[in-house]
């Protein structure tokens, strides 16, 4: 029974990154989306380098935080919509790992442009080599925890109409603590190391956690 | 804006403008380089980088000009219904998004031997970023709408909605006082700038105009071939005799 | 293959759609639900589909499977499931490899196939956003014969389509009744396979 | 014709916040999103209280702009998807007043709760009663930009499956002005009138285009 | 009133869907349109109500009208425009302000007649969420009733009603066609209307 089980995901990851290109290349959109949220926080705080260079790294990690938010409640509810979720949940493949496989095509979609992209918009920040880098693998890491974290959100919701603010209130608070550690690891307020192990410590329980927990929503609110 | 009657017109005029205006391009970008490079002189408190002036204002002199260029063209898509409106339209995208983006790139060059950075927040500068934003946002609203129809009606409404950027760009500097330079050239009570930088200047921005008549003219022909191409793989289709082309809307059966 | 229902009973919206259901069918039989519209026949086959849960009574296979219920069974819902960014094949194809069992991964020339024999051989390479009710309808029936699976849960499977898919479907059908598939089916219109019928009756009755 | 007018965009207003406050009460949701991002920041930026109250009102105005912009994707797209768009499109009244009255739905929705919590959070940042007010008074003036602005975003996405980046796009350019003239009245780093009158322009700009714009593109995307 | 359509065509995704259809009814006729999967019918009936651009040919009212051609027309498609959330009262209700012309504002003792006549009395008060597929479709046939428009489009109206209901439904055509309205449907399913008939061919086929 288990031998179609890498074919059955496979085929979800393909088709999930086949739709994310078809639909106006998310990846490429998600970098323009990212590249507004980074020439709008200059504005709203005025042109004052130092001061940017100093928040840079967090202003990244909030753009990298919102644009994950953004396309991640349509992540259910669009199947569940147009019944594809009555047929993801009759397939042999355990709902588990199908989340898993579906987070991992939104990632890649728009989490590791985002991550790609990220030393080029510190730049434009003013942001220093070692910063730069320090938001690059902090991002790297911290994207993927994001991405479980708000599939929670998004299966919770998936049977109310329409949840993107409700997604929102059950994840930030979720997602404060990668986004205190990974900004505390970019910035080295605090030393590189401690708090990127923190973030990794997170990442590694949202990958263990998060599966489960969005398997568990989804299973519950079918009907 | 060319005078584009019609699209088999149109064609029939390319086929001749076209070597003409790369021919006229070739031969403006040599005098006005030369005259730029090595004819004009340093500047008495900005030395030899004011050089870069002559390829930076003629890019951002284009970028705003190519933008004015979409808006006819997307008030002939609305109101004339123009067949060759959309077209121009979407021919002129990249290429202003590529003036644009050689706007900033030689902005940020020069900018950092005169201001000590490459890059500040400042109203110019991010209105023309700004301006960048919209050509990439036009290009991924062409991309994104399959009907190419539809996404033609849709881009212009949005390209004009975009056009209050323009006059944004244009008077920022006096608006806002700000870091970069105010106009010297086009401005109420005649340029101030030295004539021996000005000419050079003049040629330059002749040479860029042209060669985006002769790219867009390209790209506009291109566009009208393709679109040609499609339809005929249509009509092959529904007569039955051609098998769906790949990429092209293949033919529904009963 | 067999089925057998007993003493089901579903809850929705608070609220017992109905109660004390309960057939057997072995192999190559099949099952028409008719009922007044609201009298619970979609409820009835996601509950069997292993959709819904049940409020009470037991659904059983025999032969006995581990494996959960969903994995035996094709259900066609009123939601056709289809993405409208993907092609036909695209779709039908994914939900092939996704649906697949005991190691049979549908070939792409068996999709291929699936398609053709309900028609759409020529818009296969459509996106769905492009096809027509009765279209849609077809790239989402064909999805039974794309993979196996013995039990068929159709909701009116006859609606939106012309009659010369009515057709093709009603001998799809039989022919997977002929193997010793099972057939439910919930519908308004007569359904010519010889089914025996479970008449719901509309629950404010009830 | 024209005595049904006034009640069926009023039947629409009520709709609208029926509708918005059955699914999860979406003005309590805005504000609870608000609070997130207005906790999350001082934890990316590091508690320094001088910085948060300097920079507080561009995190107020920043706040605002994303939880507009995150449920407004869906502002026409819900209405295609289900069909109701064709017969918004064959009522008698204007499609342009239509629009607008479902823009002051959404406002109302979302945007006016967050014009009247920003005191509060404001006092989380530590803003002192002058740039209160200034917030308060520039927030209250701006959202309603800043969805109009949105409309004309959701009205060219209508067709496309999943418009969320693709809007955000189209939209955050044309909204960086009122961002920018905001926080500059919000702060009164250039005095408090001179940007403000500039904020009002941009809101009857937006109050006078975004109805005709979103409605153009509205008829043009429907088939 | 009076329908008149000369030379239509219609083209979808840069294709020509079907050319040169004509016809024209009169106060009290009716129309069927049939034909295969994908000929066009649903296409027809959106292009007459003003919701798809015509390639060429013209539609007339006569007497003529100076208001938009959707301001005659009742338009019942494929999806049923109805809000999970709210009631189903509430939903018609809210088409009945909205798309009422001429000062006739809908009471809501009509919105409720509308539903009882189509047998929701009983749960009208239910949000549309909980509703079984038949019974979101008569409350969105219910609109025909709320408001008065003298041109009804029916997309395949018979689709997952009941027998009941399919046999109230062609009560309220024949009484609408007997007040001098006018009823266009498109049907695969026999609609005893005693229309005209028009049939499309399949685009292959054109
Ligand atoms: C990325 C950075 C920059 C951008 C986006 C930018 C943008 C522009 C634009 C849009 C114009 C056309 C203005 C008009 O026609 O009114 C312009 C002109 C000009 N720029 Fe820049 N600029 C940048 C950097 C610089 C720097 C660093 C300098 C040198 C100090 C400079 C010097 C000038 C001059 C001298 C003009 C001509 C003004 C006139 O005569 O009208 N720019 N620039
Ligand atoms: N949104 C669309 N964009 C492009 N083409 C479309 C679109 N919708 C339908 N078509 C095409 O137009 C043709 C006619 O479709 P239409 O929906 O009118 O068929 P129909 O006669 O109603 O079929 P059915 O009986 O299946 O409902 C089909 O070939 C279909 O592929
Ligand atoms: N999601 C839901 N939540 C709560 N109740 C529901 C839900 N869906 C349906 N119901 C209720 O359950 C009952 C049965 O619905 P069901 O959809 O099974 O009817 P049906 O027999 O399929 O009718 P139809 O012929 O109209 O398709 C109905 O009374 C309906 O109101
Ligand atoms: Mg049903
Ligand atoms: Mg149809």
């Amino acid at each position: 029974m288990k031998e179609t089980l890498p074919s059955a995901l496979f085929a979800l990851l393909t088709r999930d990154l086949t739709i994310g290109r078809r639909i106006g290349g998310a990846a490429s959109l998600g970098i323009v989306f990212f590249l507004c949220l980074v020439a709008i926080t200059p504005f709203a705080i005025g042109p004052d380098l130092a001061l940017l260079s100093r928040i840079g790294p967090a202003i990244l990690w909030i753009a990298a935080l919102l644009a994950t938010l953004l396309g991640l409640d349509r992540l259910f509810q669009a199947e569940a919509e147009d019944g594809s979720l009555d047929l993801l949940l009759s397939s042999s493949a355990p709902l588990e790992l199908i989340v898993l496989v579906k987070c991992l095509a939104h990632w890649l979609l728009t989490g590791l442009p985002l991550v790609v992209a990220s030393p080029l918009f510190g730049l434009m920040l003013g942001l220093d080599t070692h910063a730069l880098a320090g938001v690059f693998v902090s991002l790297l890491v911290g994207t993927p925890a994001l991405t479980l974290i708000g599939a929670i959100g998004a299966a919770l919701t998936v049977s109310l109409r329409r949840g993107g603010l409700l997604l929102a209130i059950l994840i930030l608070p979720l997602s404060i603590p990668v986004l205190i550690f990974g900004v505390a690891a970019a910035s080295r307020a605090a030393g590189f190391a401690m708090p990127f192990l923190i973030l990794c410590g997170l990442a590694l329980m949202g990958l263990a956690l998060a599966p489960f927990a969005a398997a568990a929503a989804l299973r519950h609110s079918i009907e | 804006m060319p005078n584009y009657a019609n699209p088999a017109e149109f064609l029939r005029l390319a086929r001749i403008a076209v070597p003409v205006t790369a021919a006229l391009t070739g031969v403006l970008f040599a005098v006005g380089l030369y005259l730029a490079l090595f004819d004009s002189p340093p500047d008495y408190q900005q030395g030899e980088t004011v050089r870069i002036m002559y390829l930076h204002v003629p890019s951002a002199w284009m970028a705003m000009f190519v933008y004015i260029v979409m808006c006819s063209a997307a008030l002939g898509t609305l109101v004339w219904r123009h067949p060759l409106a959309d077209a121009a339209q979407k021919a002129a995208a990249p290429l202003g998004a590529g003036f644009t983006f050689l706007c900033l790139m030689t902005g940020s060059l020069w900018g950092k031997p005169m201001w000590g950075t490459w890059w500040v927040w400042d109203a110019r500068l991010t209105s023309v970023f700004v301006l960048f934003l919209i050509y990439l946002g036009i290009i991924a609203l062409w991309q994104v709408v399959e009907d190419q129809g539809k996404a033609a009606r849709l881009v212009a409404i949005f390209t004009l909605v975009g056009g209050v950027n323009i006059p944004i760009i244009k008077f920022s500097v006096d608006w806002w006082n700000t870091l970069h330079q105010s106009a010297s050239v086009f401005r109420l009570g005649g340029p101030t700038i030295a004539m021996s930088m000005l000419w050079p200047l003049l040629i330059m921005a002749l040479a860029y105009t042209s060669l985006f008549l002769t790219l867009h003219m390209m790209a506009i022909r291109n566009e009208i071939l393709r679109r040609r191409i499609k339809r005929l793989a249509m009509i092959a289709a529904a007569e039955g005799e051609a098998a769906p082309v790949a990429g092209i809307f293949p033919e529904p059966a009963e | 293959m067999q089925v057998e229902a007993q003493a089901l009973s579903v809850e929705r919206g608070g609220r017992i759609v109905f109660s004390d259901i309960g057939f057997r069918l072995a192999a190559g039989e099949s099952l028409v639900v008719t009922g007044p519209n609201g009298a619970g026949k979609s409820t009835l086959l996601r509950a069997i589909a292993g959709l819904l849960p049940l409020a009470s009574g037991r659904i059983e296979l025999s032969p006995a499977a581990d494996a959960p219920r969903g994995e035996f069974c094709h259900y066609v819902g009123h939601a056709d499931a289809l993405k409208p960014s993907l092609t036909a094949f695209e779709n039908v194809a994914f939900f092939a490899a996704l649906l697949a069992t005991h190691g049979r991964r549908p070939t792409g020339a068996q999709v291929d196939a699936a398609l053709a024999r309900l028609g759409l051989a020529a818009i296969a390479d459509l996106p769905c956003a492009y096809l027509s009710a009765g279209q849609k309808r077809r790239a989402a029936l064909s999805r039974l014969i794309a993979v196996f699976r013995p039990i068929w849960l159709l909701d009116e499977p006859l609606t939106a389509l012309d009659s010369a898919s009515q057709t093709i479907l009603l001998d799809l059908m039989h022919a997977h009744l002929k193997e010793g598939g099972i057939v439910i089916a919930a519908t308004h219109a007569p359904l010519p396979i010889g089914a025996r019928e479970l008449a719901l009756k509309s629950a404010r009755a009830a």
